[in-house]
């Protein structure tokens, strides 16, 4: 229990003295998981709502794959993106092995299934009510899709928050991938791992909690911005 | 612009959870003056329309329309489908969709809100709309492509005496411009002043048929003549 | 890019190095803190430049199969056994580190084991065996964690079991429970860690040229006075015994 | 490359070759994730729902709590779990510790908000449908919920399936609180770790391409048995 | 059982985004024969229908009934909320909920069923219905528990002339047993055969009202001589 607190006390001792290397920690987190999250939604949303408005044969197995991918363990995805980037792998020539970029790449592959998931069960019951309009007004596959997501846009940011979530409290892949290198690819949760390890518990739950609190503010700033609730129901 | 027309319908049948909903029916459709569909809840009337749009699946026979062009259709629903946008935006949706541009689309928008007495509340959400209100938007919605056939599924179910003769109105100069309109109702005055063409329905199945003048003055049937009483008729 | 094992990572003394590493030649070192076996794989695929580690056997293949060109000794510390402060097994008062083991399995543990393939396992194994002890005979009280260093320390804190762990890691652990150091000394328990640069016939990409420039300074003579001096509540940790 | 290529044969050849501990390991995991699941949707389900159906006064800042809260590092709730259950700390008599009990409380915390948050979202679409008939029938709150609930159920599942994904490849919170111990705490995750830990890449990724397998198989069951896509929407 | 009666309504005033819906209105509703209200589109009846009710949100004023029981009014919304189950389990729910013996129950709902000719529909969803059969469903939950209020907003909009008696005959039976009815319509034939007393209501504010065979008789108010002549009237 003592842990705990000397925890939260390692926590505003960071936070108030502007600790230069948490800085840099919070931001590196933070960029790498933005950048994560918009590109997976640029992927996983359309993805999801096509899902929802097209039948297909194998339609069903497709929701079920993506369903399970949101099971995809980061540590495996971590591992094969590592066989892929590494210089005796086939994109090795690229050297993103150990870059951020690379724990961009593997954030992206975890999140999209969920947020595709999420995304999907927003827009099918849209759909439901859109469905005979947007047959009847003859519009294209596209069209069908990109009105789904601009109406349906308040349901669809549950959906990046989640991917957010997931990405900014992971550590398999990135530790795999990014290596965990000082003042190169180390972030919050890497960091935390490390400090674990050592069993300095105090500064491990320190930084625990200074990205709980960063992912509070992400959070409380978007449904800001949004005004997810305030504008109430349609 | 080629001709649309006939629409020939040839032993269509809908059979859902192994009943049959409508059908067989074989119909043609020319252009003409507006035909009227009636007859009891639950006879298919809504069926019937839907399969002439071509937004019903059919599990036997075939509707075709001489030149397959649905944009140049349009539905008005019978419990109105507005899209989770403010009212203006409801009624700009149909002509953004084929890329008018938008100085016209203002024109038209800003024309079709006076017509219809919503200029006032252009910019609330629709879903916050009267029942009445929500009605005329989307007959507003489905006229302001300017369609060649506009099929209407009881329009005019939630609307007071002034708004049904306005709606009336409206329909009676859509159709001297050409526009070939295809409504069901459960108004039989209303059916007297519209319909040059009647369509009795029961049991999903075209019970009777023919010009407005012949069939509502002299029913060629006992189940119409007790359905105009307002008798049971199954 | 240099990858270490979590045991040299966790000792603290990279937080020494580096910087005078940098001040000295100028090198960016990355260090990489994976297991042993990940290290050598890391090698392996040319994705790190060096490796640190200590697996005598292991390394030794490493060089012979043609990944690295060479190994070079850098220092040594030792294995330290740590266990409850009340020591039920007394193996305080052991005369070997093999006599020490054998009280272990005498009273019943528990004892953690690191179960990850790292030096620190097989150097663990090799006192079993020396023991004359097979490890699957233990039952449920030899509790193999498979982890690093630091994760098996938290496990041994978390029930109170005996451990063998480095001295590096043991004194820079914080969450020491009821933990103590009860056996050491032994030369049994010497730990070397060594040096090997990664073959650059083998991956062009890598920087043999950086990693023989920081060949030369860990063996040189600044290295020699930081490790050895490093220390940790007073106790020097390394002894320094690179070959010039 | 052909790490991978080794890693689809190592998990060909441990699951045709029925390996014992194989099949512990992945019993262990499924029946760690299933248990956590359920627990975690016995608590999110009705909360999420409460969510959508209560309006209170910092309704707002709860959801967004909760949207953060699915940002939970798993390292730092294995490190406080950790704290809480060690024999030193407050529960420590309890002596959960390194038990799958430990595991599954660490699952619990992890995708309780995310579960919550996914069926919050699903079920505010359902409370703006329902909301005027059941303020009408003059329901109680509990009576809401249960029925959102039960009306919803199809579209929770996405939200149960979420939380199984993550659950079921999570490895940094179970990895301290499980131990990864032989025989009594490893489950697929952990050995995944284990295996990169030690250089035996082909071994991880076999063991991962059983995990990914056996998500799969879960996913599909649960599908098929609740036959989501084949009853079509409402 | 005591006496609701009478609803006191004191100077009534909804406002929603800075517009004036309703209001003021003070009126009294006491114990008496079926109260119709009529009114233009837009004009404020469905407001005040969930006024009296209780379920809207007051912007000044009070309503408030002799005794505050909400249970045994009953509400019939202008567009049907049908819940996601089957014809028979929509009818069951309003009697669950007050913990009604499942004999009972069925007793109920099967004499209903026959009531509003749906039997043979009994188990299909709800959603599938035509808008008369669900209109009808609606109309069937709200009289199942025998309420001593019964508010409907329009109920015969989507009524065939059949249909539409049998409701009348319906809600006629049901007033001489004793249940207050308050009920909105278009269709004034409807309200010169079901009105005891008229509300007529223009821009959120009552214009007119009395007994029946007065105000329809002779209208007090150009207004309402101009409404009931199908002119337009604001
Ligand atoms: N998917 C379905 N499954 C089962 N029955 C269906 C389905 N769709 C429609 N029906 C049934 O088909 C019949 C015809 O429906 P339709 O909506 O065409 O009637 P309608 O003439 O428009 O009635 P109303 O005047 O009440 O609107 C109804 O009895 C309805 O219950
Ligand atoms: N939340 C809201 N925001 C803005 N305007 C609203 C809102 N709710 C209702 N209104 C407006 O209040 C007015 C009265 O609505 P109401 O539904 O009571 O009319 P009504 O008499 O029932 O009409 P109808 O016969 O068309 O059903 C309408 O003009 C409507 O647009
Ligand atoms: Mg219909
Ligand atoms: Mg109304």
């Amino acid at each position: 229990m003592i842990d705990i607190w000397e925890g939260l006390q390692a926590a505003f001792w960071l936070v108030v003295t502007f600790d230069a290397e948490l800085w840099a920690i919070s931001l590196r987190s933070l960029q790498v998981s933005l950048s994560a999250v918009v590109v997976a939604s640029l992927i996983a949303i359309p993805f999801g709502t096509f899902l929802a408005v097209q039948r297909f044969r194998y339609r069903r197995l497709a929701i079920s794959i993506m369903n399970a991918l949101m099971g995809l363990p980061p540590v495996v995805v971590g591992l094969m993106l590592y066989i892929l980037l590494s210089r005796s792998g086939p994109f090795g020539v690229l050297g993103l092995l150990f870059t951020p970029t690379a724990m961009i790449i593997a954030q992206v592959i975890i999140i999209t299934p969920l947020i595709a998931s999420i995304a999907h069960q927003a827009m099918r019951e849209l759909w439901a009510e859109y469905h005979d309009l947007l047959i009847s007004l003859h519009t294209t596959k596209w069209q069908r899709i990109r009105t789904l997501i601009w109406d349906g846009r308040r349901n669809l940011l549950t959906a990046s928050l989640a991917g957010f979530g997931r990405a900014i409290g992971e550590v398999g892949a990135i530790m795999i991938v990014g290596g965990n290198i000082d003042n190169a690819t180390r972030v919050l949760t890497t960091a935390i791992a490390l400090e674990t390890g050592k069993g300095d518990f105090a500064l491990a739950l320190g930084l625990g909690f200074v990205l709980i609190g960063l992912a509070l503010a992400v959070n409380i700033a978007i449904h800001w911005l949004s005004r997810t609730e305030r504008e109430g129901r349609w | 612009m080629s001709n649309l027309f006939p629409l020939t319908m040839t032993d269509c049948v809908v059979r859902r959870q192994g009943k049959t909903v409508l059908g067989p029916v074989s119909l043609t459709v020319d252009q003409g003056g507006p035909t009227i569909i009636i007859g009891p809840n639950g006879s298919g009337k809504t069926t019937l329309l839907r399969v002439m749009h071509g937004i019903e699946r059919l599990s036997a026979g075939a509707a075709d329309w001489a030149q397959n062009d649905q944009g140049r259709q349009a539905y008005v629903f019978q419990s109105p489908i507005v899209l989770r946008r403010s009212v203006a935006d409801n009624l700009r949706y149909p002509l953004q969709l084929i890329g008018v541009a938008k100085a016209e689309i203002e024109v038209a928008a800003t024309a079709w809100l006076d017509r219809i007495g919503l200029s006032d509340i252009r910019n609330t959400r629709a879903s916050r709309l009267s029942g009445g209100e929500r009605q005329k938007l989307a007959i507003a919605r489905a006229l302001i492509r300017d369609p060649d056939v506009l099929f209407l599924d009881e329009p005019c179910a939630n609307l007071d005496g002034h708004a049904t003769r306005e709606i009336e109105a409206l329909l009676q100069e859509t159709a001297a411009a050409g526009t070939r309109i295809i409504m069901s109702t459960h108004d039989m005055g209303q059916a007297r002043r519209l319909a040059q063409d009647v369509i009795f329905m029961i049991a999903g199945k075209v019970h009777e048929k023919g010009a407005a003048s012949d069939v509502l003055a002299t029913p060629g049937t006992p189940e119409l003549q007790a359905f105009l009483n307002g008798d049971i008729v199954t | 890019r240099l990858a270490v094992t979590t045991s040299f990572e966790n000792s603290g003394l990279a937080d020494v190095l580096l910087p005078a590493i940098k001040a000295d030649t100028g090198i960016e070192v990355q260090l990489l803190v994976v297991g042993t076996g990940q290290a050598l794989r890391l090698g392996e695929a040319g994705d790190v430049d060096a490796i640190l580690v200590h697996s005598k056997a292991a390394e030794e293949a490493f060089v012979s199969d043609g990944y690295g060109t060479h190994r070079r000794k850098i220092m040594f510390n030792d294995f330290v056994l740590i266990g409850p402060a009340d020591d039920p097994s007394a193996i305080a008062d052991a005369d070997s580190a093999v006599d020490a083991m054998r009280r272990i399995a005498e009273q019943g543990g528990p004892f953690v084991s690191r179960g990850d393939d790292s030096g620190t396992h097989k150097a663990e194994l090799q006192l079993w065996a020396a023991a004359g002890l097979p490890v699957d005979g233990f039952g449920p009280s030899y509790l193999s964690v498979g982890a690093g260093m630091g994760a098996a320390l938290n496990t041994a804190s978390g029930i109170n079991a005996y451990i063998l762990a480095d001295r590096a890691s043991w004194l820079n652990f914080g969450n020491k429970g009821d933990l103590a150091l009860l056996f050491a000394g032994d030369p049994a328990l010497f730990n070397q860690y060594a040096y090997l640069p990664v073959n650059p016939e083998k991956h062009p990409s890598v920087r043999n040229d950086l990693a023989l420039q920081l060949e030369d300074w860990l063996t040189g003579e600044t290295a020699a006075e930081l490790i050895n001096g490093y220390e940790i509540n007073g106790e020097a940790l390394f002894v320094f015994n690179a070959q010039p």
